[in-house]
Parts: C-alpha cells; sequence; structure tokens
C-alpha cells in the first residue's frame, strides 16, 4: 500500500517522517547486531513476497504482508519496512522519498500493533494460534487502510471520497491476508516455533 | 525481474560524490512536493527531464522505469474529476468533471512526474553499494545501512528460491485461482521463503563470526569529497532552488 | 517395437540461452512405453535443460516436441502433458515446501480434482509404498537429505504419472540412501528418464544409456553392455566409486 | 613427525543436537602442520557439525579441543582460533553477505584490524591468486555459483588463515568449475580438512582420507594407498567414471 509521491499536503509528510523516525528509532535500539542481519534477510523475503500476484476474483492482488511481519520482527518492523520501501522506491518508484516517511508508518505502525495483538491473544489461549494470525493479517491491512485514508483526507479534504474508495477496494485484500498470515503463523509454528518468539530474545 | 540500478554513460556527472546526488534527490523531492504553483511545478519538470538528456539517458527508459508508479495517479484521475465538489470544466456523457478535481489531479501528475525522472537519474543510477556507504557517510544509522545492504543483497537469493518453489507447485498442476487452496498454497511458499530467510540469517551470522567479526562494520573508504564536487553541489543545488524561488514568488508577489 | 506412440519425442531441438553459446543442435530423442532411459553427460551438458524443455519450462528455439502422440505447442498442451509427467528435481528444496510430509504428497492430488479425503488417500498409500510410513505428520523441514529425496519422488508418484523424468536423483545421497532410491526405481512400473553423471548408477537405474554430448544425443548400442570391473588393494573400510 | 603441537586436535568429543540422538561419541581427530585430510561420511553423520564444534559455533557436551597447542575453552580463546583457521560454508550465498566482491572479500581483513588501504590491498591479491582479477566491483548477485565458491574461499585467504575447514566445496559445481577448483587447492601451501560426500574428489584433494561413521573417526593407512583399476570393455563414446 504505496501513496504516491505528490499527493500528499506538507504537515501529514513531515509527521509521517517524525513518527517513522521514532520507531525506526526504537526497532534498532531493540535489535541486537546479529538480529539486525536476520531482519535484513526478512525484510527481503518480505519485499519479494510482496511482488507475488496473488489472483482474486479476474484480476490479482498483491499481498502486503506487514501482519506477517510484525509477527516476526515486533518493532523490528519499522526499520525492516523502511528499508523494504526504500528499496522499492529507489528501483520501482513505488512510493518515492518525500512519502516514506509516511508508507513505512501507514504499514510498520500496524504490523507493531500487530504484533502485540497477536502475542496478547496466543498467550491468553495458544489453541488461537491460527485464529490469532487471522486477525493479525486482516488487522494490519485494516489499519494501514485506515491510516492511509486518513493520510489523504488531512492532506486535502477533496480526497474524502477517493480515501473511502481506498479502503473499500482493501477490503478483500483484508480477508486473503488474514488467511494467509493465519496459515503461514501456522507453519513456522508447525516447523520452527522459535521463530514466532523472535522479540523474546531481545 | 528484480530491479538493477539504471546503467548511467560516462560523464562527470557520474563521477560526483554520491553523497551529493542523494541529497539532490531528497531536497528536489521536497521542494516539488510541497510546491503548488503551475510555474513552480512546471520549471521542476523541465529541469528533471533536461538533466536527463544532458546526462546521455535514455527519456523513454525512465519512463519505462517510473511507469508502474502512476497506478495510484491513474486511480486518483478516475476518482478525484468525480468526486471533487466544484464547477465542472468538462463532461463526460450526464457526468461532470469537476475543475478542481481535473487541477488536483493534474497537480499531483505533474509532481510525480518531476520527481520520479530525478530520484532515477540521481539515485536509481548508483549501486546499492555506493548508496550505502554514502547513507553511511550522511550519518544514518549504521544498522540502518546495514539492514539495507543484506536485504538488497538477499532479494535476489530469496527471489531465486521463490521461483524454483512456485515452479515446482506448477509441475504438480498448480493452477492458482480464487480458492482456499490457492491462498493456503501461497501461504505455505511465503512461510517458506521467512523460514528460510530465517534460518540462513543464523548462517550468514556464523560466517561473519568466522570472519573475524566482532561487533563493528568497517568500510573500505571510497567516497570522497573533491574539490569539482563544490561547483558540481552549486549546479545541483539550482533546480530544487528555482523551484522553490518560483513558489516563494508567485506567492508572495 | 508396437505401434504406439512414443511417450515422449524430441526432434531437432535447438536451444541456447540469451547470451549463451548454443547448447542443443538438432538434438532427437525418443522414450517409448516401458523403456528405461539413462543420460549421462558431463556437469554443463544441459541434460537440466532438456527435461525443462520437455515440460515446458523453456521453449526450444526450433524443433518439435510431442508427449504421449500430440505435440506440444502452446502452454496449455504443456500443461496438459504435464499432469501425466513428474519432474524429480535437482534440489529437494526446490520441490517441497509444505509443513509436513503428508500435505506436500497430498498437494499435486488436490491439484488434480481430488477430494481431502481421495487426496489423503492417495498420499498415504505412496508414502506406504516407498516405505515412509508414519512419516506423514513429520515437517518436511526436519527430514534428511535422503528422507527429503524420497518424499519428492513420493509427491510425483502420488499423481500417478505415465513418465518420470529425474535429474541427478543421486546427488548428495550416501551409498545406503542410494541403494535404497536405487531398489525402489527398480520395483516401479514406470517408464523414466534418467539423468545423472554417475555412470554406475545409471547402469543399474537404467536399461538403454545414452550420452548427451556436443549438443546431441549420442547412443551407443555398446554402453549398455559396459561393465566395470575393479581390482585394486583399498584397505579394510567399506569404500565406494562414486558417491 | 616432529614435536610440533598439531594445528587442531579433538579428544573424546561428544555432542548431540537438542531433542537428537547423540551424534559423536568420543570422537577424536588431529590435523598435523602440512597435512590434507579427507573426511567422507554419510548424509547426516555430522560432517559440519563438525566442523562447526572446531570453530566453535557449537559447544560439545564432553571432550576437549586444542588448535595451535592451546586448549580452546571460553569464547574468546575461538575468537582468537578463528583469526587463524578458515571455514569454508557449503552455501557461498551464506558466506557471502556483502555488496560487492571486493568489499568481501576485505571484510575479514578489515576485522584483524588491517586499514581500508592494507586489506583492499590483501583483497585485490588474493583475488589475482585465485584468477579473479577484474571482479573486485561486481556484485555478488551477478556470479555464477562456481564464481560465488571460488570468492568464498577468496574471503578466508585474505586472512591468510593457517589452516582451511572445506564443507562440501563441489557441491553442485559442474566439472570444469571442479577442476579448477582441485588445481588452486592443490597449488595451496595449507593445510586443510575437506569434507566431502564425493570420494574421488577426496582422493584427488586429500593425502589421507578418514570415514565418520557411528559417531567416531575410523582411519585406515592403507586407504589413502587405494586407486582404482578400471578394465572394462566400453563403446566407443567417450565416458567417464568420476565426474
Amino acid at each position: 500500500m504505496h501513496i504516491s509521491e505528490g499527493v500528499l499536503a506538507a504537515p501529514v509528510l513531515f509527521s509521517g517522517l517524525a513518527v517513522a523516525a521514532a520507531g525506526t528509532a526504537i526497532g534498532l535500539k531493540k535489535l541486537s547486531l546479529e538480529q539486525t542481519g536476520r531482519a535484513g534477510i526478512l525484510a527481503a523475503s518480505f519485499f519479494v513476497a510482496s511482488l507475488i500476484h496473488i489472483p482474486f476474483g479476474p484480476g490479482s492482488v498483491h499481498l502486503i504482508l506487514n501482519g506477517v511481519v510484525g509477527v516476526l520482527l515486533g518493532w523490528g518492523a519499522f526499520p525492516a519496512i523502511l528499508t523494504a520501501l526504500t528499496l522499492q522506491a529507489v528501483l520501482f518508484h513505488y512510493g518515492g522519498l518525500t512519502v516514506l516517511g509516511v508508507n513505512t508508518v501507514i504499514m510498520a505502525l500496524p504490523a507493531v500493533v500487530c504484533h502485540y495483538l497477536f502475542r496478547a491473544l496466543v498467550r491468553h489461549r495458544p489453541q488461537w494460534l491460527t485464529g490469532a494470525g487471522f486477525a493479525a493479517g486482516l488487522v494490519a491491512v485494516l489499519l494501514a487502510a485506515l491510516m492511509a485514508a486518513l493520510a489523504l483526507v488531512f492532506s486535502d479534504e477533496s480526497f474524502l471520497e477517493a480515501a473511502w474508495m481506498l479502503g473499500v477496494a482493501h477490503f478483500p485484500v483484508m480477508v486473503i491476508e488474514g488467511v494467509v498470515t493465519a496459515t503461514c503463523v501456522s507453519f513456522l509454528n508447525r516447523v520452527h516455533p522459535a521463530l514466532l518468539h523472535l522479540e523474546k530474545e531481545s | 525481474m528484480l530491479p538493477e540500478p539504471l546503467p548511467l554513460p560516462d560523464s562527470p556527472f557520474r563521477r560526483i560524490d554520491p553523497r551529493l546526488r542523494i541529497v539532490t534527490a531528497v531536497l528536489f523531492s521536497f521542494a516539488v512536493a510541497l510546491a503548488s504553483e503551475w510555474a513552480a511545478l512546471g520549471a521542476g519538470f523541465g529541469c528533471a527531464w533536461l538533466a536527463i538528456i544532458l546526462c546521455g539517458l535514455s527519456p523513454w527508459r525512465v519512463l519505462k522505469r517510473i511507469a508502474p508508479a502512476f497506478g495510484f495517479i491513474l486511480f486518483l484521475w478516475a476518482v478525484l474529476p468525480l468526486t471533487v465538489p466544484g464547477p465542472a470544466l468538462l463532461r463526460l456523457g450526464p457526468l461532470p468533471l469537476s475543475a478542481p478535481g481535473i487541477a488536483l489531479a493534474g497537480g499531483i501528475t505533474l509532481k510525480a512526474a518531476a520527481i520520479l525522472p530525478a530520484i532515477t537519474l540521481l539515485i536509481g543510477t548508483l549501486p546499492v553499494a555506493t548508496i550505502g556507504h554514502a547513507l553511511q557517510r550522511l550519518r544514518v544509522p549504521e544498522k540502518l545501512v546495514y539492514l539495507l545492504l543484506f536485504c538488497y543483497r538477499y532479494i535476489f537469493v530469496i527471489e531465486e528460491e521463490y521461483r524454483r518453489l512456485e515452479r515446482a507447485a506448477r509441475l504438480r498442476s498448480f493452477r492458482p485461482g480464487t480458492n482456499l487452496h490457492t491462498y493456503r498454497t501461497y501461504a505455505y511458499l511465503i512461510a517458506m521463503l521467512f523460514l528460510r530467510a530465517a534460518l540462513r540469517a543464523d548462517q550468514v551470522h556464523r560466517a561473519m563470526l568466522c570472519r573475524g567479526f566482532h561487533g563493528r562494520f568497517h568500510t573500505l573508504e571510497e567516497i570522497r569529497f573533491r574539490a569539482t564536487d563544490r561547483y558540481w553541489a552549486l549546479a545541483l543545488a539550482i533546480p530544487p532552488g528555482i523551484v522553490t524561488a518560483l513558489q516563494w514568488l508567485l506567492l508572495h508577489p | 517395437m508396437a505401434a504406439a506412440p512414443p511417450l515422449i519425442k524430441l526432434s531437432g531441438i535447438s536451444f541456447s540461452y540469451p547470451g549463451g553459446k548454443p547448447l542443443f543442435k538438432g538434438l532427437d530423442l525418443e522414450l517409448r512405453a516401458g523403456e528405461r532411459l539413462g543420460l549421462s553427460g558431463p556437469n554443463g551438458a544441459g541434460k537440466t535443460t532438456l527435461f525443462h524443455l520437455i515440460v515446458g519450462l523453456l521453449k526450444p528455439a526450433a524443433g518439435a516436441i510431442e508427449a504421449f502422440g500430440s505435440p506440444l505447442k502452446n502452454e496449455s498442451d504443456f500443461v496438459a502433458a504435464r499432469r501425466r509427467i513428474g519432474l524429480l528435481f535437482q534440489d529437494a528444496d526446490d520441490q517441497l515446501f509444505s509443513p509436513t510430509v503428508l500435505e506436500d504428497v497430498a498437494f499435486g492430488p488436490l491439484n488434480l480434482g481430488k477430494t481431502p479425503a481421495e487426496a489423503r488417500e492417495a498420499a498415504t498409500r505412496t508414502l506406504a509404498l516407498l516405505g515412509l510410513q508414519g512419516f506423514e505428520e513429520r515437517p518436511i523441514h526436519h527430514l534428511s537429505g535422503g528422507e527429503k529425496k524420497l518424499v519428492s519422488l513420493a509427491t510425483l508418484l502420488a499423481m500417478e504419472p505415465e513418465v518420470l523424468l529425474l535429474d541427478e536423483p543421486t546427488n548428495g545421497l550416501d551409498d545406503k540412501t542410494k541403494a535404497n532410491f536405487l531398489d525402489i526405481l527398480q520395483r516401479l512400473e514406470i517408464s523414466f528418464i534418467i539423468i545423472s553423471h554417475e555412470l554406475d548408477f545409471l547402469e543399474q537405474s537404467a536399461r538403454t544409456i545414452y550420452a548427451l554430448a556436443e549438443g546431441r544425443i549420442l547412443s551407443d548400442d555398446q554402453i549398455t553392455l559396459h561393465r566395470h570391473v575393479h581390482a585394486h588393494p583399498h584397505g579394510s573400510l567399506p569404500h565406494h566409486h562414486h558417491d
């Protein structure tokens, strides 16, 4: 979910930069050097996975997967997503430099929220793992769409309808992301459960 | 296909300090993104494409590079003229297309058409390794720089892994559709990528330890600010300067 | 030779990778029902490429590919042919992506339109055939190299292919695993082409051996008679010539 | 044998992975200066694990590890030893993590405290030694499998190690690259232990070959004398026993 260059107003751009900088600082602080390498390689898989076309009806959608990144990296999602978006901005021109902050916040803040949401649900009831994964995937996209819509509306009220449509267009993606994230999480839990508890090591 | 930096023909421009190019890209992006006057936007647009031609980069290749970014802008063109209130400029059958809507969409398009080629020219032609070093010298936190370099390095390895797995699925008669089986299959492929990434990260860390890594990255100093870079700094300040000056003068006549 | 068409027939295939020199120049190859074909050749001779051409992952610059009596021209022809051809990849890690063995083996049958119950049944049966009972719920990631190779084979056999294409199946396997794999191959009633740079393994598994060299298939009637006789002093340890 | 201590000495090593059965039970191994040791063994015998124990990436449950005459006990001992031991990983992509070839080869020397100019010089010299002139600025992801393997070796040699540990160095290499790698190994004046499941490659590269089996190292004095003599009728085609 990228907002393009040239759309947003100055206050939104600068607030985005400030929040992204703060989140990234927290994330970097929580990552040890060893985990930095790991986060970099996970960011690479996030980058690759987000290029995959998933069929939906007659067309296809791109996954966002910020929920998975949140579950795996916690606050580390901020630097990891910032990194992936920087490479996308420089090499693909998805997004751009001025919107880097806003786009990072749009994806990473929901990722961090879902990290805690997932953890709370699973800690409460371990058998809810799949459900918690579904919730993390769905909520991460829901919040991202909401934040993208807010960024648009705060920039210019004329974007109101466009923002609504953007949100509604992401509704099917939310469900697909929920399913994919739930399956991903249960896969990792079955095969390599230590991965889901990355954050405890820091 | 994963993106590689665009090759830039050799010229004095190619040899300037990469930090200058990154800083210019940021300044120019903000100058244009924050401008609102048509003349300022037009000047930004002109500067970007003129620079591309002067540096010997094919405008057609740049256009092809940045084309995907216009998907979002196309969406705005489809929505804004119909939804932004205001007097109709045109009519599309029974639908009035509002003047402020068209102006808004047009302004955004012009901004993107100025900023994106500038980023392509200034940063999109730099090897990612060089970008990393330049960022480090620009005091971007070391961990973040290494995150970026690791990410770029392993994108190619992971994409290759994905392609092989996806091919294996296809050979076993997997045909993607809108159904649970498809989504589950993609989720498995993706989970496999994340799993392998994590396991590889452990090995990479071990390999680093074996080569004497003890918590600090050292770099081969390569970036130097030469005497001629001072003149380049002045030259590169012109486009963002023009855009900002025009914007300011037109707003405060 | 019966009048039945060959299972697979390549005629006049030419191929080169972009920017590379020609890998195949007018290559011909036929696999008839019941045949077990071995294909040897140095690494880099394009053995894997040949298999990828047969299943349509790569397109030849010239020449015709036929399978089961029909020419394969466009993607949909290849899609149909792939249901009947099982390709075993050189690296099992490229082939397996499900969390558990059972799910991976059931994946193909599900794609062929079987119900989950039927697919599970087919998977369990195939695993038993390969001596992998009790592996159903094991995570793929915890299997040894040899077990992964067998599971890869199971994923193909569960789809009941008519032809197997085996790409260096013994790569990285130790002798015990290799012997087990050979034993399984010999029990299978299925036509196959096997690629290997290990001539001894080819001799034990295939009935006819061709060599891939200079961009073509060279056949040699005598090559199948070829047997190694080794005479050498050696230590008391079990040792092996080819692994 | 001189009185000099062995370069590497393992005595009575026991190890098992958490939840797994014991991999090593009282394993002994010695590498003396000038020696070139080959280590063969079936899949899952713990060949890679053995190397990781030597450089302290894993800790044994029991037994002692010595390097260059001193016991290695805590992490700082291993850190010191790792400067003198070069471990070549099985997968070159694990070993090469820098954006360009030059940076990757200079990484080790920089960590050893060399100045950037010295490190660059060492890297350039090592690359030239391996025939990799002109590769300095290439991004790692543009290299072929064989080139990656050679660059991995360069990253180690640039640190001027006294011992090399080579983990399945020929895995996935084609014959030409394998021959080139062998040629380079034979030119190096350095003691090494090489792990491979390809006995032929071991025979060509090592002076002594041990087998790893049942959790221990089995030595066999005669195995180094072993040579193959083949006598067989064969076809007119060029064919190879070992590639």
